[in-house]
């Protein structure tokens, strides 16, 4: 066993956090985090913080040196990502055309399409989103019926996709449709498109969330357009080539936990200096109690998330073992958010200028709840681990 | 051996149920939300004409003269729509309490009013970083003349914008503490608090050198404790109703999605990951409804320490149960469930509203204890409550 | 509602509980509830014990008065078994017999088995047990495979039955045997026989349990013999009769449910004296939040069979809510006894005559893990509740 | 990065395993309970034979002079088989504190002895009617020119009829603590206590006069609580790993079963009631996993307080995830998962065995929350520790 990180490893993390400290938007480091609350203002904030990632060479570090990237090791990848948890840096407006995209094209891309869409990535001047579920196909992601028909020498695609993910900012989209409509199994004949969203046929909606914010679409599609060349791998395969693409998310669920540690730091900062009735919350044994299981179980996830990496570093790929992580991080997220609801007592109702502690504690609490939902419910995540990781048998239906 | 609501209260509750279905059921709280309380007002409204603000009051006060039991449909029904308002509060604090301790001029001035549903009450008890302690109260009432002087804070008031009236708990001169009424009065200082729960209006009341007539105190001095306790009885007996209206919702909804919605070729309530969890939830509505059910019937047919242990368990329980279904709900509805558009967050925010309300869980268990007779040892109470090993 | 028993109701529990008083066996109401450690000694004391509740008027009170019952109501019934835990009685070792075979003959019997069976049942002269659950047929009750092969005028009867209570100590067997091999549904093909245990075809070999006790047993059937005459109801009807057979147990699990009632009350009072280091465990707040828990979920378990209780009394049968009180109490006794493990520290793990406080909470523990599978596991319980009374889709291969 | 038993390690544990396998794994628990001994011994013999009992101890004493994580997989594998005995006081807590505070002599007496397998240590620490805090020790030592003299009573001393010496935890004369090595003796009064886990041997020792000589003082005077609270760090780190083994086995026999038990015409593995216990069962084993590694590493690398926080919630969570699965275990084997026959009640005794050994989950959190400095406020540890609302 061994934690310690190597002398290449510790210089990455200097570079990376005095850059950080020199290029970080203004007024960052010292607090003042606000993102525009205008959309249009939102994303050009969103696409400059990637536009300088990229010209401080940080803008898909684990990208091939001649497309931008500087071939990043996993463990530097993971060290990017403590790092930006560690500044609270603005969220990643491409981590979608990063992460997935662009290496899936760099492995698997025409010629063509590296010309026309890589650079564009790592710039920010274009931003991907993704377009898989659809109202009938959440969990079970193979049963989408957005269709791509093909009239002479364009391609019809006709459907509706949700919960896409920065899909109102979007000028591309990672899609998936059938092209064949009676397949042996549903999960063939889905083939993976390359969508302009900036066309007549392409229509966003915001979805309001729970707690209010709108971080999801749904995409409505009407005969939008797009042709062959626009293909990722070949027709009827996009299954795969969706499988393949999840693979270039390396890291996982790192980001989630690295801030899962932070807020648990956070949590526990905010408790130390918290009072009711001019008593301490921290003296009360059933908080420390609650605390002390917390803490093993979060650092249990970390711990799993190093082990699991240690073997994505022997086999070059994550296995099954990621649903464990993920299944971990989302159930813990959300019990947190609970329980600092429930330390703040009736006054815990209290909400935005009038939250007793900081508002973050409520937003957060609302927000937790897609956790256990949003990439894989938690039931699809403990079916994956059952079937995968410990050999039980499969599901109905799958 | 009769443990059910009788045929007239079903009846009553299947009219309720008409009424609110017809009205939009969460509709008027998800106008209300948006901040159009019209609608909510025409609700109240109609609910009184078919008698709710009525049933408990008695007869010479112009109400049907009917009793806990009875109020227990409608809380559910109100539960089910995440309904807005203070009726728990006028209902099942105000009126029980104005029937027993109110002056006769007391009575005749807000109970006729409640009957007819022209008078809501409100509860003003929390004060600024302070829990619901009683030994922590501050706000002061003294006495000048023929009027009583407030002067203190509180906060979280259910509907400070809307009542009619205030209960407002206070310490008087010689460190007791009393209830007073106080009306509503454009002067008085009002501050809106957001509250999570958007279907529920929060105020902060600053009384600066407030006079009310002597007239309004609610009891007499001292007794403030007595009534509170008393009050706090028929107040959570009806809450739990309330949460048990909530949980039955939440149960039907999850139980309708999970027969409608199909993933991998399945209704998803085939799956028992869904199935069994929907299953424990109707376990802990059922558990909760007996519950409610027996607190209520408690308080008109049992001596104090068989309520508190009824209502104390009663409150305890559903208030858990709720968060804990309204949670599951929005699981089990998957990605829609996690959408402004569902109902389920309206459930959720409602079920942490009523998490700490008048004290937390924890709480109503130490006040079950006590009234069980769990005796914590006295000569042992001032022992170090947490003992470490190896000495630390 | 209305909670308050009738003068009649009133007058029953008087009269059994002198008739109690006056009736245990010796020494039973000062304390001494010793049973016979000897298998044959228990069996005669326990008979005799049913021999004397039948003298008293009491060996099987729903009974019509022509059979020797009381034709007792049900809140009758219930106030019987408050009574029978309220003393701590002797079990009932006919149980079977009173409560199933003897009102399913007594409805459906022929002539000649009520003449033969029905008053050696509630004198206690033939002991019945239960051959239903097999070692691939337990949840799954359908698929049991002992076979019953008709040979001239016998019923040759073949397999293995497990989980048989007083199986050892039984005359007279309420058995379930396949006499149609390829039913269209597998339920169907059962026939229902009445088998005399005292035959060189039935072996029984006790079951040692973890508690180390040996409550139950295994039931071998090598071509034991059963005639025409022996047969309930239906050939090939067996599974009906079954089921009319379970809605004779009208007072469901009340008898438990007191049990708990009793179990719980035992327990406040074993807490409430109980000292670690000189300090009342009853002192920490924990203990009392948990134990107000307990409360409220054991209350509202017994509440909710009262609320079943109203509709069985309105309906005159019990529905499918009777599993929701079965779940209830079975997952409630086994997390409180595993709470009383808890309370009792590493001393906790002394047993029998070493045990701290005292050795039924260590065997009650270890016991209780039967009750969430016993009588149908929690997970089947959990199918019938969402099946039958929320109407949810039905499992797999039901 | 490189989180994972290194080649040396996994190599340890497959020879381990194969011989245990060999022996009938939980074989030997069996003979044990039924009071066959003997068959413990000869396994003991042959791990000693494989050097199991050599690992941690120094090559100056015929150790192999490797470290804590290098015993890891040897409690898994033992935890596996619930295999009785004294192992873990002796390798991780005995050895640990000899190597460190051990006199020469000590160290020559009892090492190269327990590396052969031929010494073993258990630990007497508790007394009657008290639990494991130091302050409540009575047990009390006296100098009496080169003898110590020891009196007073510990009990659920683990194999207090097979140990070959005892570390007595004794109260000296100014009120220290300090440590002592008591070895056997046929003169010494045991009383056998009859352990709900029957694979464990338990035993009450009563000290009356009990000489011994001055060497066997472990440490110097009144180091007791500084020694006690370094073992407990090795003795948890090694009990996680114990628990971690268990575990495994526990999830190997439920998904085993789940795969080849078939109702209502599928594996019950197939029902997602079954699948899904099982994988939450897995995500404990995981995690417990993850957080004993870690706590054996600490040992080897880090400072204290580290090693502290590791430790403490290593053990805290094993402690409590052990019991779980255990129980669902039986659970998933109904009715067979119940009887003697199956091993499931053997892991689950076991699991409550150690349920507070040395300790409750609620003191290694409380020690946790100090290690990670979640101070309680000093001045208001005075107060009242539960208020209760509404003046009660």
């Amino acid at each position: 066993m061994d934690f310690s990180i190597s002398k290449q490893e510790e210089a990455f993390r200097q570079e990376l956090r005095t850059w950080l400290e020199e290029n970080l938007p203004e007024g960052w480091l010292q607090g003042n985090r606000e993102l525009p609350e205008d959309k249009a203002d939102y994303a050009v904030f969103l696409r400059k913080w990637q536009n300088t990632l990229y010209e401080g060479g940080w803008g898909a570090i684990s990208w091939p040196k001649e497309y931008g990237g500087r071939e990043a090791t996993l463990m530097e990848e993971i060290i990017f990502y403590q790092e930006m948890v560690r500044v609270q840096a603005p969220p990643l407006i491409n981590y979608i055309g990063i992460h997935m995209v662009g290496p899936t094209l760099i492995q698997s891309g025409t010629d063509e399409q590296k010309e026309k869409f890589i650079n564009k990535i790592i710039t920010g001047e274009e931003v991907w989103c993704q377009g898989y579920s659809e109202p009938n196909a959440g969990s079970d992601l193979a049963a989408i019926q957005t269709s791509a028909e093909k009239k002479g020498d364009q391609w019809l695609i006709n459907g509706q996709k949700v919960w896409t993910s920065f899909g109102h900012l979007a000028d591309k989209c990672f899609l998936l449709a059938r092209t064949s409509t009676h397949p042996e199994k549903k999960h063939r004949g889905i083939t993976a498109f390359l969508l302009d969203m900036n066309q007549s046929g392409v229509e966003t909606k915001p979805i309001t969330q729970m707690d209010g914010q709108q971080e999801f679409n749904e995409v409505y599609l009407t005969d939008a357009v797009a042709y062959d060349a626009d293909i990722v791998g070949e027709l009827d395969k996009g299954w795969r080539v969706m499988i393949a693409l999840m693979l270039h998310e390396r890291t996982g669920i790192g980001a989630e936990l690295f801030t899962l540690e932070k807020r648990f730091d956070d949590m526990v900062a905010a408790i130390k200096d918290y009072q009711i009735n001019g008593r301490p919350v921290m003296d009360d044994p059933s908080v420390r109690q609650k605390l002390a299981s917390f803490y093993a179980r979060f650092r249990g996830s970390l711990l799993n998330y190093y082990r699991n990496l240690t073997s994505t570093l022997k086999n070059g790929h994550p296995g099954p073992e990621s649903s464990i992580d993920k299944l971990a991080v989302s159930e813990l997220t959300k019990e947190m958010a609970g329980f600092m609801m429930s330390l703040q007592g009736h006054r815990g109702m209290l909400w935005k200028e009038d939250a007793p502690i900081d508002p973050v504690w409520q937003d957060e609490y609302l927000f937790s709840f897609g956790q256990t939902i949003g990439g894989g419910t938690s039931e699809v995540q403990r079916n994956t681990i059952g079937e995968r990781v410990l050999g039980l048998p499969k599901d109905m239906g799958r | 051996m009769d443990f059910a609501l009788n045929e007239d209260q079903e009846m009553f509750r299947s009219y309720l149920r008409k009424y609110l279905d017809k009205v939009g059921q969460t509709k008027v709280a998800r106008e209300f939300i948006k901040g159009n309380t019209n609608e909510f007002t025409v609700v109240m409204n109609g609910l009184a004409e078919l008698g709710a603000t009525a049933i408990n009051i008695p007869e010479e006060n112009e109400g049907l003269g009917l009793g806990a039991v009875d109020l227990v449909p409608v809380f559910e029904e109100m539960g089910r729509v995440v309904l807005p308002g203070i009726y728990l509060e006028t209902m099942a604090f105000a009126v029980p309490l104005l029937e027993k301790y109110g002056t006769e001029e007391q009575k005749a001035k807000y109970l006729p009013d409640i009957a007819a549903g022209n008078k809501q009450l409100s509860l003003a008890w929390l004060e600024p970083v302070k829990d619901y302690s009683l030994d922590q109260i501050e706000c002061a009432v003294k006495e000048e003349g023929e009027t009583l002087v407030i002067n203190g804070v509180k906060e979280l008031v259910p509907d400070a914008d809307f009542a009619d009236a205030f209960i407002v708990v206070v310490r008087n001169s010689n460190d007791g503490l009393s209830l007073i009424l106080v009306d509503r009065d454009d002067e008085l200082s009002i501050r809106p608090q957001k509250c999570m729960d958007e279907s529920r209006h929060l105020g902060e009341i600053t009384f600066d050198e407030w006079a009310v007539p002597k007239s309004q105190l609610l009891g007499s001095w001292n007794q403030g404790v007595n009534l509170l306790e008393e009050g706090i009885l028929y107040l959570n007996a009806g809450l739990s109703s309330l949460l048990v209206g909530g949980m039955e919702k939440v149960v039907g909804m999850a139980t309708e999605y999970a027969n409608i919605r199909e993933q991998f070729g399945q209704p998803i309530g085939r799956f028992q990951a869904i199935k069994h969890t929907i299953v424990d939830m109707k376990m802990d509505l059922e558990m909760a409804r007996s519950l409610s059910y027996y607190a209520s019937w408690t308080l008109e047919e049992m001596d104090a320490e068989k309520q508190k242990a009824a209502v104390y368990s009663a409150r305890a329980f559903a208030t858990e149960a709720f968060i804990r279904l309204a949670s599951e709900n929005i699981q089990i509805h998957g990605g829609i469930g996690f959408t402004e558009e569902i109902d389920c967050h309206l459930f959720l925010k409602r079920a942490r509203f009523y998490e700490h309300y008048l004290g937390s869980v924890r709480d109503y268990n130490e006040l079950l204890a006590s009234a069980l007779g769990w005796n914590k040892n006295e000569t042992s109470k001032n022992m170090k409550a947490e003992k470490v090993v190896h000495g630390q």
